[in-house]
């Protein structure tokens, strides 16, 4: 998977080298985990978001959404996209970055934690992914008396309920009372909860379609293997027609995952257009998400549900990012209430202003 | 190979930008004037003399075109910003737009000198309508099954036979015409056609109209009758159309006409649904909005590869594939959408206007210019699978 | 099409006869339309649903929806349905039906005229369908004080708008000023809005189940006939499989419509039971009613959109039916909200029920 | 040919819902007496001896069997109302409910005299567990390509090969095994497979699990190393399989556990939106349940039709595609209704459990007993296109 990015290109050879799909479903325990992890982290890759006086690899946005890219193509099942994310968060607002993994909050609409006057922070986070495994929390907090504050947490200030995801990966609820933070800081202007779900979502947009691009090889590939009824199934049709509407949903995620992760990247400061992308992208990719993942399963027949075949660690991993940031719904009603806020003649212009 | 699937996050220069504010305010001027009515739904497909000239005039035809052709050497991009402005304004561009998009190319590529120096700038003045001759009573999807036949005479070609189909043939001074000249081989069925510009003033030639369910006439049967078409209006080699047909389908399948053929009904649904629709309409409202936008990306990012002069044949394809997928399912999405709209809104008329014109619309969009199952036919094949 | 009720094989004789799709299609003006209609009426069908005591022909309910289904297989743009459902709505009143054509209104929901306390009816019914050729009007209105009252009025005493359906059938604004009526009764208990436009959504159904038939035997045949890349269309799997789906929601239709008028002709009152039968059908038939459209339009390519097709003429009456008493989320709604207070245990029990 | 589609609005007799009544509070009392938990996900594959005996008790396996085999002869109709009330309850009916639809059915059909008395019976009584070996590594939805051979020797035959994909198999007593007993003819490629009772305590046959995606243990690899048939297991024609296969189809496919598998997921998501919905919210659930109720009064339809010794093999596949493909999309439809629904109600937990298992179920519903796209083509053939 050539592309002319160097960071990602280092996160490429890591991933081939640790994480390889097929070895890690074939892995009877966690054990990849660990050099996987190490390998990343002395690459720079988890703080890749963090500036290089705060401890990170001072990599654009542009460079570490491309690894996030590549991240989805392995379905990795580790906390790289939430270290980073936690990273930005903390980068925002000038906090240096610890080592190991850590996770970022809120990733669930409406849920801000309050940092109080004496600095302690209280709130109940649910649906955090990589929760548990954490060393460490990036956390956006209301400020009580207005305003937010960015806040990092050692991960014993706060109790840690354990989930999984429909992945099987961490995704747990995180109860502050009364934390104190290791650092709280003021957030920047605009460095609301929404900006954090914004991060999120792209993040998530452009490891979907990391994933689905594997998902078309693999059900290509199969379909060009498979025999039944004496050729290909790859020869039929039906299968033709069924792979032809995966290769457009992955198109379309590519396409607008691409795009947001670019108008982020290049944005100065945020601004509708950056807004537009980024919920086009969560929803957009979130429905190719809930299509392709049909489809491949589709081709695959039951050996794509079977543990022992890959597919299901990128499908499931689908199913479960889609939920994470904001789903589909959530940002479809927020895209849908601003563009009749600014009125019919103004959707047009602010399409082609993109 | 899927992973070859390139849809780069291209961005229109700062170039197009200034043309897109003139390009609209040209429109504001012609609205204005009365040139058009971007509420008519259909209109796009109106003939107007008078407006293609003046588009010609503005330097808007063949932008991309040499000069010595009367072209204007501008960009790709650059005729995006133009085609999608004009077709989300509904404006009057029947006359030009398939010259413009398809036959130019063709002649450019293909066409004899003296035809070339003789037809493109005319093109470009905005004064000749193109029609294409493909289609026929025994060959729609499966073009290589023409059967009208060329059969050669002194200095030229005799034509025999009928096509169907042909939209503006009723309107068009010139055709470009896919004829037999020799029959298919064993080893290759699609060898023995050969493409023709045909000029439609020609004696033994006659259009006969085909109405629609609309009640508009666009498709016409076009006859020929030991119809002569002089030599240097082979265009190509002959029997060799088999080797032309596809370079020029890449921007041909991704433009914006591609997924914005219905996009009136959505501007017209949020003014419907008003400044604070309910948690159904907003969610109705953004999703469509959402998928919209990734086919405009999409679009934007083939044209760029196109403009870079690669062949992203697979790419444009799916364009064409999951746009016209998307305009001929918006009527449907926003009549759900509009089910609970205030009966007295002030712009229910002409929402509801639209909306049968785009629901009558609808079912073509996946038919013309290659069906869905044959689009996704080329995908496969792009993807490797037959 | 054979069947088991002779009120349906008359009148599948006389639209052979009179109305035969293609024949319709081919004709320049509407000279077919008055032998056709003197045809239905001299057999009786246009007052099926009247007693005999008031000068109708005293067939079943059943009956009677056969006969529209009939219908709808010839995507009849006469007043058929219409008629019927007037001569029902007269009927429960107790008041005689006259001759000639008659229109049957509310048709939308929510419109309801208001009868006087001197008998006189006001109010505006839009989206009347075959309100302009009506002679007569058969009309439920709001009673001032309560109740409802069942009006029928001559044609003159109403202002009517003509407008088009998308089949190009009448679709009239109907106004009316004080106007007297040749009677008005007063309506039996449980005959409200909601019960004409239920009765008229069964109507509808049967119609659109009847056209979905018929464009799938329209498709089918095509198919077999068709020949491009050397073969019939029906041999390739694309075509196929987009046939199957047609006949899917062809039998979704067929059942849905079926069994909503079975329920309505067999219940001696109206149930909770009728109710979820008829909403579950204008639903599930206007569904396949989009869909089946849309597949047939793609089968048979450019010459189904051509006016010299007789397609149109059933895919253009579906998508007009669709709208006519309540559309499917117009009923999504009002079937929701029922299922929603009788609360989820409730759920498996009503549908068992049936 | 179409109009021939018959989906006559069946009404269930009396004597189903006296039946009903009678099942529903057989049900109530064992989940009271915590035999079983109807909001486990997954629950329905739960394999539980001691519930199969007591269904087998009330007379509800083999319903429709001849009494002399242990069976009740009792309706279609009435059979298919104990279906579904222990498909919607989410009863545990993995031991018995293979045996009853599809096994015991060819059994009687084709079994020898020796075999029905001894294992119908038993069936009957909810104590045989059965498994359906088709599948092998080379060969899926195409049947007649498999190649695990049955080799003659001294009163039976040895076998020997890989079945997959086998459901049932590391708990069933027997299999219904489809073996290779001759090479396929030049004329006929589905020749040469004969149907097979096999005693799964035979020596020489291995059972591996297949673990799903959703970490459960439902599918397994059978091999059968020289395992040993008795003549008199034959089951039909040797040679013959390909006679056999089609006409036991019909209400295998059609039954109410084809749009039923994940319905909990319904009733769930109307308990999570409450007794006042908004819009969105009725309007979806007022389309799912039309959705269902069609395809129920399809199913009882069909079931009415079997009942009438009709064999309406095309209805059948109809009720089988459109309704794996709505209980397929169901758990997405729940998932986006359920967006915006009170973080805090109370049943929240179970709807969010149950929406997990239904969408990593989903996939396989349109790909077990027969894919989609193999079901379209029986209905395409049904309407004379092939």
């Amino acid at each position: 998977m050539p592309h002319d990015n160097i960071v990602a290109d280092a996160a490429t050879r890591i991933l081939q080298d640790y994480c390889d799909p097929q070895d890690v479903n074939r892995a009877r325990d966690a054990s990849w985990q660990e050099p996987a992890w190490r390998a990343l982290e002395e690459a720079g890759l988890t703080v890749a978001w963090v500036g290089e006086d705060h401890g990170g690899a001072g990599a654009g946005l542009a460079d570490g959404f491309a690894v996030l890219h590549e991240a989805g193509r392995f379905a990795l099942a580790l906390p790289l996209a939430e270290t980073m994310l936690a990273g930005w968060l903390l980068e925002r607002a000038g906090i240096s970055a610890p080592q190991g993994p850590m996770a970022c909050a809120p990733a669930r609409a409406g849920e801000l934690p309050v940092a109080g006057k004496d600095g302690r922070v209280s709130g109940r986070l649910r649906a955090v992914p990589f929760g548990k495994p954490a060393r460490h929390l990036a956390v956006l907090a209301r400020r009580e008396g207005g305003g937010h504050a960015v806040a990092l947490l050692d991960a014993s200030a706060a109790r840690v309920a354990a989930g999984t995801s429909i992945a099987g990966d961490p995704l747990d609820t995180v109860t502050l009372e009364n934390a104190r933070p290791l650092e709280l800081n003021t957030a920047p202007a605009g460095l609301d909860g929404d900006a954090v779900l914004l991060m999120g979502a792209v993040a998530r947009s452009m490891q979907m379609a990391g994933a689905l691009e594997r998902i078309l090889d693999l059900a290509t590939t199969y379909a060009g293997e498979r025999v039944a009824f004496e050729r290909p199934i790859a020869k039929f049709q039906a299968v033709q027609q069924n792979l032809a509407r995966l290769a457009g949903e992955t198109a379309a995620a590519v396409a607008a995952a691409g795009s947001a992760a670019d108008a982020v990247a290049t944005a100065h400061v945020p601004h509708e257009g950056t807004f537009l992308e980024a919920a086009a992208a969560k929803i957009r990719v979130g429905e190719a998400a809930g299509e392709g993942a049909a489809i491949a399963h589709q081709v695959l027949g039951a050996i794509g549900f079977t543990q022992e075949h890959v597919l299901h660690r990128f499908t499931r991993r689908l199913w479960a990012w889609r939920d994470d940031f904001g789903n589909e719904t959530f940002w479809a009603v927020k895209l849908g209430k601003l563009v009749a806020a600014r009125g019919a003649d103004e959707l047009w212009p602010m399409l082609a202003s993109r | 190979m899927s992973s070859a699937l390139q849809f780069d996050p291209m961005r229109l220069p700062p170039e197009c930008e200034a043309l897109r504010k003139e390009v609209r305010a040209f429109l504001a001027r012609e609205l204005e004037a009365g040139t058009y009515n971007a509420n008519e739904a259909g209109n796009d497909q109106a003939y107007s003399p008078e407006f293609s000239r003046k588009v010609g005039a503005k330097g808007w035809i063949g932008m991309t075109w040499p000069k010595k052709y009367g072209g204007h050497e501008r960009s790709f991009l650059e005729r995006y910003v133009v085609t999608e402005e004009f077709r989300v304004a509904n404006a009057p561009v029947r006359l030009h737009f398939v010259a413009d998009r398809q036959s130019g190319p063709v002649l450019l590529r293909y066409g004899s000198e003296r035809v070339k120096a003789d037809v493109l700038p005319r093109i470009c003045k905005g004064e000749v309508c193109f029609a294409i001759g493909m289609s026929e009573p025994g060959s729609g999807s499966d073009l290589f099954a023409a059967k009208t036949k060329a059969t050669k005479t002194d200095g030229g070609w005799l034509v025999n036979g009928t096509k169907v189909w042909t939209s503006n043939a009723h309107h068009a001074h010139y055709m470009i015409g896919l004829f037999r000249t020799s029959p298919p081989t064993k080893e290759n069925r699609r060898h023995g056609l050969t493409q023709f510009l045909v000029d439609m003033k020609t004696p033994g030639i006659t259009v006969n109209p085909i109405y629609q369910m609309t009640g508009q006439h666009d498709f016409n049967e076009v006859v020929f009758e030991d119809a002569f078409m002089p030599d240097d209006h082979v265009l190509g080699e002959v029997d060799g159309a088999w080797k032309q047909a596809t370079s020029e389908l890449a921007y041909e399948r991704s433009g914006p006409e591609r997924f914005l053929e219905t996009f009136y009904v959505l501007p017209e649904l949020v003014r419907m649904l008003g400044p604070e629709p309910d948690t159904r309409g907003a969610e109705g409202i953004g999703r469509l909005v959402a998928q919209v936008h990734a086919l405009r990306r999409m679009s934007v990012s083939v044209a760029g590869m196109l403009q870079a002069g690669k062949e992203p044949v697979v790419e444009a394809a799916i364009v064409k594939d999951v746009g016209t997928i998307w305009e001929q399912k918006l009527p449907a999405r926003a009549r759900d959408l509009a089910a609970f709209a205030e009966e007295e809104t002030a712009n229910r008329a002409t929402f509801e206007a639209q909306l049968r014109f785009a629901t009558l619309t609808a079912p073509k969009l996946t038919i013309q210019g290659g069906t869905t199952e044959i689009l996704r036919g080329i995908i496969a094949r792009g993807l490797g699978l037959r």
